[in-house]
C-alpha cells in the first residue's frame, strides 16, 4: 500500500537501520511529534485498553482534518503515538481511515513491540480508527 | 499410500507384525510436522505468553494466538476458547454458561448416545441446582428417536448432543436437532469429538451455540481442545477458572475479568499444544476431507459386511456421513480376550464400554469391541483386519 | 557451563545478540531429553489411556502413570493429581474440597503476595459461598506480617499460602505458617509455582495438605501441572469435571465416581506432556540442586547489589532459601521501554504487575521488571546484564 | 526371586515360546487350573475392581493352607487365575504371601496384559493378596 509521504520516508529512514536498538532510540524521539494530551485530560473514554502501560488517545476535527491527541508513559508508546500522528495528522478522515497498521511491521518496529495478546498498538491503532469512524 | 509416511508410527512393528491401528476413535496418530512444529518451538521460542516484550514471549503469543485465529477460520467462528480437551469445554460451558443461566425447574436434553463427558458435567449441574435431565432415546436401527427428542423439548433450556458416536459412529441428524431446539428457544451444545476429524463444519452456519471437541483426535497432540461459542451466547458467560491472564484488575475486594476469550484461559495456556494443533490443520488443509470420509466409510461398510457374514453382532449402520467406526461382538469369543489376540498380531483394536455406558445399557450388552479408521488406513489394512478374526475365530471360536 | 549445553534455545540468537534468557520465573527453558522423549513418545507409543488392552495404550498408560509415580516418590505424597498446571489445581481445590466443605461463615486465609491464581478462585467461591477471605499483609522488609498471620487465623478453615513469590523471589516461612494453622485446625495450600523449581520439598514432612504446581516452571512441557493433597482430605473431596475416565458407572439416573486421583481427571489425560515431564524429573534428579540454589541465589543477590549502587529500587531480599528473582524499578527509564531496549541486545526480562496486583499495589507500585534466573544462567550472563543496564541508562536515563 | 517348581516350570514353557499368540492360548489354557467360583457366587466381596470383565476371586484357609476360588469371563483373565492358583493353593498363607506379581512380567504375558490405569491382573493379585492377609 502506498502512504502518506512523510510517513514513507520515515519507513525508509527505519528500514535503512540495522540496530533494533537505535531504531528503538528513534520511535522514542519521535514521541516529540504527538499533540499532547496532558495526563490530567486522560480519561476511561480516552484510554487504550490492553497496553502494559497507561496510553490515551483522543480525536478530535478541526475544519474536517484529523488531530490527534496522545499521550503514554512508555516512550516507546508515545513513539508509537508520534508515528501515527505523523500518519495521520491534518488529513481527513477518509485518507486517515486508509492507513493499515501494517507500518510498523515496515519499520521494523513492531516485532519488537511484542505483538503480544494484548498488542498495545494494535489495540491503540484500532481505537484511533474506531474514534475517527465515530466523528464523521 | 503416500500420505502414510507422513506419519512415523505407522513404520513400528508390535509383537512382530506391522502395527495396524485401528483405535483412531481414542485418539490419532500425529504427522511428522506436528512433532516437528512442537520442537521448533520449544527449541527456538519457547517463553511464557503473558504480556510480554522480548522476542522469546511475542513469538510464543503469536504461535498461541495463531490457533485460536486457525480454529476461527476453520471452523467459521466468533469464540474460540481453548481448553485442555473435549472434557474440560463441555465442563466450562456447564459451569460458566450453566450455572449462570439455569435454575432449578430448567430442564437440559441429552441423549442416550452421549459420552460420558457428555452425561457426567450435567448430572452433576443437575444434582447442584435442581435442573431435569431427559434422555432422547436411541431406537432400534441406532438413531436417536426423533419424536421423543421433539416431545422433550418443552422447558429445556439446553439440548447438548454429540455429533457422531463414538460407539456406533452414527451421525446425527443436527441440522434438524438444531432447527427444532432453536424454535423451541433453547440453546444447543455439540459434541463434535468424533465429528471435526472426518467432517469439515461451519459453526456459524450450523447455527449450534457450543461445539466441543479435542485436538488428540484430529492428528493433533494431546492437551489441548477446543470450545466454539456464538458470539451472543458468549456475553453471558461467567467466568470457570480463577487465575492469571483472564483478569483485568486484581484487588483484594474483588477483580474483574478479560471480555475475550482469555477470561476462561486461566493460567498459562498449552502453548506448545497450540503451536503444534496448528500444524495439524495445516497438514489437514491439505487433504481433501471429503474423498478420504468417503474411502473410510467404504472401508467401514465392506467390514461390517464381513463381520456380519461370519455371525457377528455389528452395532451401526455406515450411512454416507456416518464415521468409519465398527464396533461389534463376536458371539464366542469374549471381546477382552479378541483384543489381546488381534494385539498378538499387531493389530489395536479397543474395548470396553468406551465412556458411553448409557447407550449401552440401551443395546442390552456391556462393551464391545471397536475398530475405528483413519486418515492413514488402507482397505488393505482392512482385510488384514478381517483375516485375522477369521483365523482367531477358527482357533479359539 | 556444560549444563547448558542440555538446552537447545541456548543457542539461540535475538536481534544479533546470544540470547540471555532472564524470564524464568515465567517458565524455564526444556533440555533436550524432554523433546526427545515426547517425540520418542508420538513416535512409538501414541495412544489413548483408558483401560486397554493393545500394546501402545499400554505402553502410553504406563508412561502416563510413571509421572504419577515419579511426582508421588519425588515430593514423598500420598495423592497426585495431574492437572493442567498450578492454576487448574488451585481451581480443582476451591470446587472439589471447598464447595464440599466450607459454608457461609467460614474464613479462607490468603497473603497480600499471592499470584492471582491463588486468590481469584478464593473469591470466586467467596462470593458463591459467602465466605470470607482474610489477607495477611505485606511488611516493608518484604516479608509476611506473621503477627497478622496468627491472628487471622480464628475460624479459618484454610490457609493459601505462595511458597516463593513470583514478585520478590521472598520464600515464606511455609513450616512456622503451617504450624500455627494446624494449631488452630486449618488445613494449608501451597502455592508452589516458583518453589519446586528452586527447593526439593518433602510434602509428607512439610504437614501441607494441598500443593500445586506447573511443569513447565521446572524444565518440564507446558499445559501439565499437579495438586498433591494429604491422604485423609483426599477422602473429604467431590469430584470437579465430570467426564471419562473419572467414572465408575454412568447411568442416565446418576454415576458412580473412581476413588483414586482418576476421580479428578476427567476425559484424555495430557500423555504426551506426562512423559515428557518425566524426562525433566530424571534430568533434574541429576542436578545437585542446592549447590545450584546456592550459585544462583549469590547471583541474584550481586545484581541486587549492583543495581542499588545505581540507584534503582529493588524489591527483595534474596535471603539463602529465597529464589532468584530481581524485580527492580528503574528511577528514569519506564519498565516496558526498559525491556524493549534489554530485548534488542537479547536480553529477556519480563515487566507488568505479573499476576500479583494485590502484591504490588501494597508495594505502591504497578509493575516491576523482573529478571530471574535459573539453572543454565551463569554470573556472565549476570555481568552482561548490568553492563547493558548501565550502557542502556547512560544513554536513555 | 524364587518361585514355586510348578510356577518355574510354567515361567520356562513361556519364554520357550516366541509367539505372542502361541503365549496367550496357553494362558487360555491354563483357565482350567481354576478352582471354579460360579458365577452365582459371585458377589460385590468377591469383585475385583478395576478389571474390564467380571473377575471373582475367595481365598479360603483348609487346614490351614490357601485355597483360591475364582471366575471370570474373559478367559485370559481367568487363565491367569489359573496360574495364580498353580503358585499358592496349598500353600501355607506366610508362602503365598512371599509371592511377587512379577511372575506375570517373567512369563511375558504381563505387557500383553495392559499394564493399564486399572491393571486388572495387578488388581486380582493384590486383591487375593489382601484377603490371605485377613484370614490370618
Ligand atoms: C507463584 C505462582 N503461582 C501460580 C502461578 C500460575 O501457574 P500456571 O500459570 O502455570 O498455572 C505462577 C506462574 O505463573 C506463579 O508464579
Ligand atoms: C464423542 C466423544 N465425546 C467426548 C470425548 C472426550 O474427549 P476428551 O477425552 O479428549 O476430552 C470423546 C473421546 O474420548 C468422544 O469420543
Amino acid at each position: 500500500m502506498t502512504y502518506p509521504a512523510e510517513l514513507t520516508e520515515l519507513i525508509e529512514e527505519f528500514q535503512d537501520v540495522d540496530d533494533k536498538m537505535e531504531r528503538l532510540e528513534m520511535v522514542f524521539d519521535l514521541s516529540d511529534e504527538v499533540i499532547p494530551l496532558p495526563p490530567s485530560a486522560w480519561t476511561q473514554e480516552s484510554k487504550v485498553h490492553g497496553c502494559q502501560s497507561e496510553a490515551h488517545v483522543k480525536v478530535e476535527l478541526q475544519d474536517g482534518k484529523v488531530i490527534l491527541l496522545s499521550g503514554a508513559d512508555a516512550k516507546l508508546v508515545q513513539g508509537l503515538m508520534g508515528i501515527l500522528s505523523i500518519a495521520i495528522n491534518g488529513t481527513a478522515p477518509a485518507q486517515a481511515l486508509l492507513l493499515s497498521p501494517d507500518f510498523a511491521e515496515e519499520m521494523g518496529i513492531l516485532n519488537s513491540l511484542s505483538p503480544s495478546r494484548s498488542n498495545g498498538f494494535r489495540n491503540m491503532f484500532d481505537k484511533v480508527m474506531r474514534d475517527i469512524r465515530m466523528l464523521v | 499410500m503416500a500420505l502414510r509416511d507422513d506419519f512415523p508410527i505407522l513404520k513400528r512393528e508390535v509383537n512382530g507384525y506391522p502395527l495396524i491401528y485401528l483405535d483412531n476413535a481414542a485418539t490419532t496418530q500425529k504427522p511428522q510436522v506436528v512433532l516437528d512444529a512442537m520442537n521448533a518451538y520449544y527449541m527456538s521460542s519457547n517463553s511464557n505468553v503473558h504480556r510480554a516484550v522480548h522476542t522469546l514471549a511475542g513469538e510464543a503469543t503469536e504461535g498461541y494466538e495463531s490457533c485460536r485465529t486457525r480454529l476461527k477460520e476453520w471452523f467459521n467462528a466468533d469464540r474460540a476458547v481453548i481448553t485442555s480437551g473435549t472434557t474440560e469445554a463441555i465442563n466450562l460451558v456447564a459451569h460458566a454458561w450453566g450455572r449462570a443461566n439455569l435454575t432449578a425447574g430448567d430442564a437440559i436434553v441429552l441423549t442416550e448416545m452421549e459420552h460420558h463427558s457428555d452425561i457426567v458435567p450435567w448430572q452433576m449441574l443437575a444434582e447442584e441446582r435442581g435442573v431435569e435431565l431427559r434422555y432422547v432415546p436411541v431406537l432400534e436401527d441406532f438413531t436417536l428417536d426423533m419424536e421423543a427428542y421433539a416431545a422433550s423439548l418443552d422447558g429445556a433450556k439446553l439440548v447438548c448432543v454429540v455429533h457422531t458416536s463414538n460407539v456406533l459412529g452414527v451421525r446425527n441428524p443436527l441440522e434438524e436437532i438444531i432447527e427444532l431446539a432453536h424454535g423451541n428457544g433453547s440453546l444447543v451444545l455439540i459434541d463434535a469429538a468424533q465429528g471435526v476429524p472426518h467432517e469439515r463444519i461451519d459453526f456459524k452456519h450450523s447455527k449450534a451455540d457450543f461445539m466441543a471437541f479435542s485436538a488428540h483426535k484430529m492428528c493433533g497432540p494431546t492437551g489441548i481442545g477446543a470450545l466454539l461459542i456464538d458470539g451472543d451466547v458468549f456475553e453471558t458467560m461467567q467466568p470457570f477458572m480463577g487465575g492469571g491472564d483472564m483478569i483485568e484488575t486484581v484487588t483484594v475486594n474483588g477483580s474483574t475479568f478479560q471480555n475475550n476469550e482469555h477470561k476462561f484461559e486461566a493460567g498459562t495456556p498449552r502453548i506448545a499444544e497450540a503451536v503444534g494443533w496448528c500444524a495439524a490443520f495445516d497438514w489437514l488443509s491439505k487433504i481433501n476431507l471429503p474423498e478420504e470420509h468417503n474411502r473410510l466409510i467404504k472401508i467401514a461398510r465392506w467390514v461390517s459386511e464381513q463381520l456380519r457374514s461370519m455371525g457377528i453382532s455389528v452395532y451401526g449402520r455406515h450411512d454416507e456421513k456416518d464415521s468409519a467406526v465398527v464396533s461389534f461382538l463376536h458371539p464366542k469369543i469374549h471381546s477382552e480376550d479378541l483384543a489381546h489376540l488381534f494385539d498378538s498380531r499387531g493389530i489395536a483394536v479397543r474395548t470396553g464400554h468406551h465412556c458411553a455406558q448409557p447407550l449401552l445399557h440401551r443395546l442390552g450388552i456391556s462393551g464391545t469391541v471397536r475398530a475405528s479408521f483413519y486418515l492413514y488406513n488402507t482397505m488393505d489394512e482392512a482385510e488384514k483386519f478381517v483375516e485375522q478374526l477369521k483365523l482367531i475365530t477358527e482357533r479359539f471360536g
